[in-house]
């Protein structure tokens, strides 16, 4: 078999250089001898060792030498090629060598300053090098490719993160496209009645932004609509969004709801989505009196006309702008962006999961979203708290940590409920006068005026019972607890089991990916972490950003958070995206991979190994072919073809393989 | 004077987890054993089983590979195809005789520098424990039977070429 | 009438398919036999070992040496025709890359001999009697030659000029290699002379691969219904095809046969069974351990299968005891 | 259908009622069971915490006697459903444990693998048999008698994965099926008092009490159960709990006493009136 090894007399003339790093190398590693090594390997034509090879006059030592010594190849032993490999590459530059044609040893981080034996490190030091030395021959001179940036970005979800999102781009002067799943924007903030710690009105908070993005030049807004597929890359995407129907003409709808009342179903009896069902809607609806856009629409699984379509369809009658349109299809629309902030947000957790608290089985019991409903002065009850059965509740119990903290069903700790259902019990309170228990493992107050919110409730004698609802049930063993619910609870700081009947129970839910996460995490190329938020780039450190370039993540769609840092996220994610298109470009590190064309046999065993979706099978010839702009360089594919027909660059077999018996060669 | 043996380990780490980790163990000053040579590669996805019988054949006496903890790739799933293979690998390997953690696959986040420290170190003592792999003296020793044969039928062509001469 | 070119055909560990391949040629064989003069060919014609010795070095133009080299004697002829051909030939997956009779290397000698005359079942060998290097009988010296303590490959021995692949290679290609010697249009030295691309680009069920195998069980050919039309990994048989180099017209996918290797890998590849593991089980389904575990068991014999014709090559050469 | 049939002690003792019922509701519902030759304790009672060893290898040798024919095996006793499960899993998870075990069950020529299946009857007439054909042999509805489904706390926790932990149902849709009305009430699992109403009677009766007292506040005519020892504690123990609380007077049946009932088997067959606190007003009075 043939290795196209280069022969001994036309070796590359290499020029290596060691970095004593002050005595950060040099206290354990001898770079004198080193260097005395490196210069009796073949082809090497310059070995110098030097204090800072990082600072100006290395770097333009080796420059000089580039040139002096007509050096073909460089390799600098110093620290971590992912702190100074760039630093080396620019000064191969300027000494007009291909910045490619370098190779950097890493003898700091994994050398001098992990070992102690100075000989050991010494002997290690020169295995590197000479693997460095044997492979640089084999380095092929490469570009890093541009490609430009389209300015137009998508952002899907439109809770107050994909709102704060859009509005920060538009004001920026970008085109946004924001697209929301349901008929109305506003996500669950606009569920809620008032907002903790500050009890500011939602509706009054978050209604103003809901308008402006319906009245942003910039925004184009698409509700009840989903993306449906994602092509591209960083920068060019090319997006698919179905815009389902409505059967209404949204630019012709003005909002009157004169429909509604004309609707033949004289009252409203079916589920109302919107209201968590505690209320009731008709066929022709809309969510609330502030959705936005302010359009009806027709639910086809409850619509007489849309199910038998014979109907005396009052409602399109009513309507002067003629805008029923019975007939409307789902709607498939193409968008170009070179940018995409994900927002899409949390579901909260089936509290039917945990049988022991018994929701769905006695009607006393409600989650909080349930709650914030009630209490909500648009809400069913116009915020007075009642009973399902009418009655008002004189005690109401509020269990945290439902499908939190939790290993049965979640793990994390959702982060907002300790607060909300502080700020519940309050407006339970000032609703109903009620007694109300918290239940609480651990209290979790953690932000600005949270600690201050909970002391306040503390003193408005709401009380507080540190311990895990064991169960809730309806057997009652005295007559004061004849029909009510019995919450069984391990009282941990009195030290004994408690007997609590309430009338009401709450089930402060927790926040969980949603349902289909993992499908839309596939459908835009992230990733998940393993309890199914989408995953960010770094923890700390791009916290925004996701291992796809040009795709930003906001809000609970990456872990559970509140109102305040969704929409700090919100904020960052959308000047990510800026920073991205302003720049106009983005380069690419050239370690992608590529098939060799008259080697491919068209096997197709790397299609389906790219996360990428960069390899693709041209039909024509029968052959794989890898967009390069969309490889990102892991060589997954190089490494598995089975014939070898892709090479990775800075990564091909004889590099790796040079690499590996330098490093072995003694 | 038998001089304690130092086993030679030749590391495969991916650039964004264990070859940051390695990085993160240096910077920390974690101190372990020097018997293991790093070869970065940009995802533990690109290790071709090929190199790891290839550092076995030139003379490594372990191969340690280590890569992104499954479900936090940053190529999302290279180590899963990693994994996969490295399974075979390892049936394999056992198969020609090389076996009890002379090849060793882990996962190692960034976070993880200490982590290097301890695997790096367990896997150098256990490999010591084991001794010398040696495949190239050994492919030497297995060839030897050929050299002699080799030298004799030259020495015997030598030979005859004089007689034919004659 | 001038001397035609001399050309010889020798075998060594090798089951007498690649001589077959040769006789295969059929009529074509005539052609050959009138272009050139054969000095040594086993199987077919009498000649000795001392009629080779008695001719010239590199007096023969071309030899084409089948089988693996396992004993002294394959040795010494393969060292003794190598002096005195122009040009050696490997001829076959054995000489190659140690074929089937390589699968031994998992084996020392002694483990073979103990097994074939101790262990063996229905052996009848009560004294434990093993054949002797050397014995008198009636005042003569008979020698047997000695078992290497392994297999190789033709070209671990002595230098060879060029590969014919294949168990065996095929009368196509047979006869193209020919040609190329009686022209002299040869290639550089080491080439393989058969295209250096995979099996896929000539299987006619290449276009029935899907994109994404994601493999949840491997099956043995004997335990399914083979589609005659569907890509053979895609019914869950170890195709060794997209590891293996063409050459051979995908004869045995084209029988309802998964292709087993005997090409050997491409020229970028230096090791078939690691690159071809590489491939495959980088697309099985599953990512837990267990489940993983679950597929790979699916391959009872892993060495077997993916270096049913190449461990001499594997980069480990053999089995370490 | 075919399986083998393992009575542990209550069965055969104070649970011939559920022997007697079950055999006879299967053998209509032609269903074949066969008795596990020369099976012995199970190994629960008070082996479990004296030596654990010994108790596992006395259920693993009822195992190993079922794995020698294919059919799954049925326990009917909670006890006994409960400890051979725990048995396979035990065994399953401890090497150690399995070494031991197998090795004391080789010395009586016994191979253990863990290949047996323990199913429950609840299970079998649910899942195997199916509620439908159960449904097509109701010759005798039993229209509005009001009866309270009572599980106990072995036979759902924590092996059975054919329902809920904290809200089993397969009883609650035999009883329905039967044609009986069933009270919905929190106490289905809850503990009757098990042994300890033979050691600390004080705490043991108060917790039969508890459940008793519930279900007939509920206005249940009867309690059902599938487990022999529940069935033993709440209908023996009812002239106690009279005198120290008060009289309750609550008829607790098997289940395989009220599908036979239902399925027009006769009492006599069924073993009504082996229970204490006669059934017999309950069951004409509806």
């Amino acid at each position: 078999m043939t290795e196209n090894k280069p022969k001994q007399e036309n070796l590359p003339r290499v020029g290596f250089y060691i970095c004593h790093c002050g005595t950060n190398i040099a206290g354990v590693i001898d770079p004198a001898e080193v260097q005395k090594y490196a210069a009796g390997l073949p082809g090497v034509a310059v070995s110098r060792d030097y204090k800072y090879m990082c600072s100006d006059p290395g770097q333009e030592m080796i420059a000089e030498d580039i040139r002096k010594h007509k050096l073909e190849r460089l390799v600098v032993a110093a620290c971590s090629p992912l702190l100074h490999e760039e630093t080396f590459r620019k000064a191969a530059a300027k000494g007009g060598l291909n910045p490619f044609y370098f190779q950097m040893v890493n003898i700091r981080e994994h050398a001098s300053w992990v070992h102690t034996d100075k000989k050991a490190a010494t002997e290690k030091a020169k295995d590197l090098v000479r693997a460095a030395i044997t492979r640089v021959r084999y380095h092929q001179a490469l570009d890093k490719k541009r490609v430009p940036v389209d300015p137009n970005v998508l952002v899907v979800g439109g809770g107050i993160a994909g709102i704060h999102a859009a509005l920060t781009l538009a004001n920026a002067g970008k085109k946004v496209t924001l697209v929301e799943r349901e008929a109305t924007i506003g996500g669950h903030m606009a569920l809620f009645d008032k907002t903790f710690p500050t009890l500011d009105c939602a509706a009054c908070i978050l209604t103003p932004k809901m308008s402006a993005v319906k009245a942003h030049p910039n925004i184009t807004l698409w509700t009840y609509s989903e993306v449906e597929k994602v092509e591209g890359y960083v920068g060019n995407y090319k997006v698919m969004v179905k815009r389902k129907p409505r059967y209404v003409i949204e630019d012709l709808c003005v909002g009157c709801m004169e429909c509604i009342d004309a609707c033949v179903f004289k009252e409203p009896k079916f589920h109302d989505k919107f209201n968590q069902g505690l209320g009731k809607r008709k066929p022709v609806y809309i969510d609330f009196p502030q959705a936005t856009p302010k359009v009806v629409l027709v639910d086809p699984e409850t619509c007489i006309q849309l199910k038998t379509g014979k109907c005396k369809k009052t409602c399109a009658d009513v309507c002067d702008r003629k805008a029923f349109d019975f007939e409307q299809k789902a709607e498939m629309k193409e968008i170009q962006v070179g940018a995409i902030v994900l927002a899409t947000g949390f579901k909260a957790h089936d509290a039917k999961r945990d049988p022991q608290y018994g929701y769905g089985k006695y009607p006393g019991v409600y989650t909080a979203l349930e709650i914030e409903r009630l209490v909500n002065a648009s809400g069913p009850t116009s915020g007075e708290v009642v009973l399902r059965d009418g009655r008002h509740p004189k005690e109401v119990g509020i269990v945290h940590c439902v499908g939190s903290r939790d290993a049965k069903t979640n793990k994390w700790c959702s982060r907002v409920c300790c607060m909300y259902s502080l700020k519940l019990a309050h407006l339970i309170k000032e609703h109903s006068g009620a007694e109300v228990y918290n239940f609480y493992i651990d209290m979790r107050a953690p932000g600005k005026a949270y600690e201050e919110f909970y002391d306040k409730l503390l003193s408005e004698g709401v009380h507080f019972i540190r311990g895990r609802v064991a169960e809730v049930n309806d057997w009652a063993m005295t007559p004061e607890e004849e029909g009510r619910l019995i919450v069984r609870v391990e009282d941990t700081l009195a030290g004994f089991v408690r007997r609590i009947p309430v009338d009401m129970l709450v089930l402060s839910t927790g926040l969980e990916p949603q349902a289909d996460a993992q499908e839309v995490r596939r459908r835009f190329n992230i990733g998940c972490g393993t309890e199914g938020f989408f995953q960010e780039r770094h923890p700390k450190l791009a916290p925004v950003n996701t291992f796809t370039d040009g795709i930003y993540i906001a809000g609970a769609c990456q872990a559970p958070r509140d109102i305040p840092d969704t929409v700090a996220q919100a904020g960052a994610a959308a000047a990510e995206a800026l920073a991205l298109i302003d720049a106009g470009f983005v380069e690419l590190e050239p370690n992608t991979s590529h098939v060799i064309e008259e080697e491919c046999c068209g096997c197709k065993s790397c299609l389906p190994l790219c996360p990428y979706s960069a390899i693709t099978f041209e039909e024509v010839k029968k052959k794989a072919v890898i967009n390069e702009v969309l490889c990102k360089g892991c060589g997954v594919c190089a490494a598995a073809c089975p014939s070898g027909s892709i090479r990775q660059n800075l990564f091909e077999d004889d590099e790796i393989f040079s690499e590996i018996q330098g490093v072995l060669a003694k | 004077m038998t001089e304690k043996f130092e086993p030679k380990i030749v590391a495969f780490f991916c650039n964004w987890c264990t070859y940051t980790a390695a990085d993160l163990a240096g910077v920390s000053r974690l101190k372990y054993a020097p018997n293991v040579r790093v070869i970065r590669v940009m995802c533990s996805g690109r290790v071709d089983p090929q190199f790891v019988l290839e550092a076995f054949a030139r003379g490594a006496d372990g191969v340690l590979l280590g890569g992104c903890h499954p479900g936090d790739c940053h190529y999302a799933e290279g180590n899963y195809k990693t994994l996969r293979r490295m399974r075979m690998l390892e049936r394999m390997l056992k198969d020609m005789g090389i076996y009890d953690g002379r090849f060793r696959l882990e996962w190692i986040s960034g976070a993880e520098g200490d982590k290097v420290r301890t695997v790096i170190n367990d896997m150098t003592e256990k490999v010591r424990k084991l001794g010398p792999l040696d495949l190239p003296g050994k492919f030497k020793e297995w060839d030897k039977e050929i050299e002699e044969l080799e030298a004799q039928v030259s020495k015997s062509a030598a030979k005859e070429e004089t007689v034919h001469a004659r | 009438m001038p001397d035609k070119p001399k050309v010889a055909f020798y075998w060594c560990a090798s089951c007498g398919g690649c001589e077959e391949a040769v006789v295969d040629l059929a009529e074509d064989i005539l052609k050959v036999v009138e272009a050139v003069d054969i000095v040594l060919w086993p199987v077919a014609m009498d000649f000795k070992r001392s009629d080779i010795e008695a001719r010239p070095d590199k007096s023969i133009v071309a030899c084409f040496i089948n089988g693996a080299v396992r004993t002294t004697e394959q040795e010494e002829w393969v060292r003794l025709l190598r002096r005195k051909s122009q040009v050696v030939i490997s001829f076959g997956a054995c000489a190659n890359s140690g074929g089937i009779p390589a699968l031994a290397n998992q084996s020392t000698k002694e483990g073979i001999l103990k097994y074939v005359y101790e262990d063996c079942p229905g052996l009848d060998n009560p004294n434990k009697t093993r054949p002797q290097l050397k014995c008198e009988d009636e005042g003569r010296t008979l020698t047997l030659p000695e078992l290497h303590g392994m297999v190789r490959s033709l070209d671990q021995v002595i230098d060879v000029e060029y590969y014919l692949p294949g168990c065996p290679p095929t009368p196509k290609l047979i006869m193209a290699a020919v040609l190329a010697l009686l022209t002299g249009k040869l290639p550089p030295v080491g080439t393989v002379l058969s295209p250096d691309i995979a099996l896929c680009e000539e299987c006619k069920r290449k276009d029935s691969k899907p994109a994404d195998l994601a493999l949840t069980e491997f099956k043995r050919p004997h335990q399914v219904q083979i589609d005659p039309e569907k890509c053979l990994l895609a019914q869950g048989l170890v195709c060794m095809g997209p590891a293996t180099r063409g050459g051979c017209e995908a004869l045995c996918p084209g029988g309802n046969m998964p292709c087993t290797g005997c090409f050997g890998p491409t020229s970028r590849v230096k090791d078939q069974g690691a690159k071809f593991v590489s491939s495959v089980f980088s697309n099985i389904a599953p990512k837990e351990v267990k489940e993983i575990d679950a597929v790979l068991d699916g391959i009872p014999d892993p060495i077997g299968t993916f270096y049913r014709y190449g461990l001499s090559k594997c980069l480990l050469r053999r089995k370490l005891n | 259908m075919k399986y083998q049939y393992f009575p542990g002690c209550s069965l055969k003792g104070t649970g011939r009622a559920y022997e007697e019922s079950f055999l006879a509701v299967f053998k209509a519902l032609g269903v074949e069971i066969s008795e596990l030759e020369d099976w012995n304790c199970c190994g629960a009672t008070a082996y479990m915490s004296v030596d654990e060893t010994k108790s596992y290898a006395l259920a693993g040798r009822n195992l190993a006697i079922a794995e020698r024919a294919a059919e799954d095996v049925i326990a009917p006793c909670s006890a006994c459903y409960l400890v051979l499960n725990k048995t396979m899993q035990g065994l399953k998870d401890h090497p150690e444990l399995k070494r031991k075990v197998t090795s004391a069950l080789k010395a009586g020529e016994l191979d253990y693998k863990g290949t047996a299946k323990v199913r429950h009857p609840l299970d079998v007439l649910v899942n195997d048999v199916g509620l439908e054909e159960i449904k097509k042999r109701v010759k005798n509805p039993l229209t509005g008698l009001k009866l309270a489904p009572y599980y106990g706390c072995q036979v759902v926790r924590p092996f059975a994965t054919f329902d809920d932990q904290h809200n089993p149902v397969t009883m609650d849709k035999l009883i329905a099926t039967a044609g009986a009305e069933c009270v919905t009430w929190p106490l289905k699992t809850r503990c009757c008092g098990g042994s300890l109403t033979g050691t600390v009677p004080e705490a043991g009766l108060r917790l039969a009490y508890i459940i008793l007292k519930e279900a007939k506040k509920r206005g249940a005519q009867a309690i059902v159960t599938p487990c022999p020892l529940c069935q033993f504690n709440l209908d023996g123990y009812q002239d106690q709990i009279a005198r120290k609380y008060e009289r309750i007077d609550m008829p607790v049946l098997y289940f395989t006493q009220v599908i036979g009932l239902a399925m027009g088997l006769s009492a006599k067959e069924l073993g009504i009136k082996r229970g204490i606190i006669s059934a017999e007003a309950a069951l004409a009075g509806r």
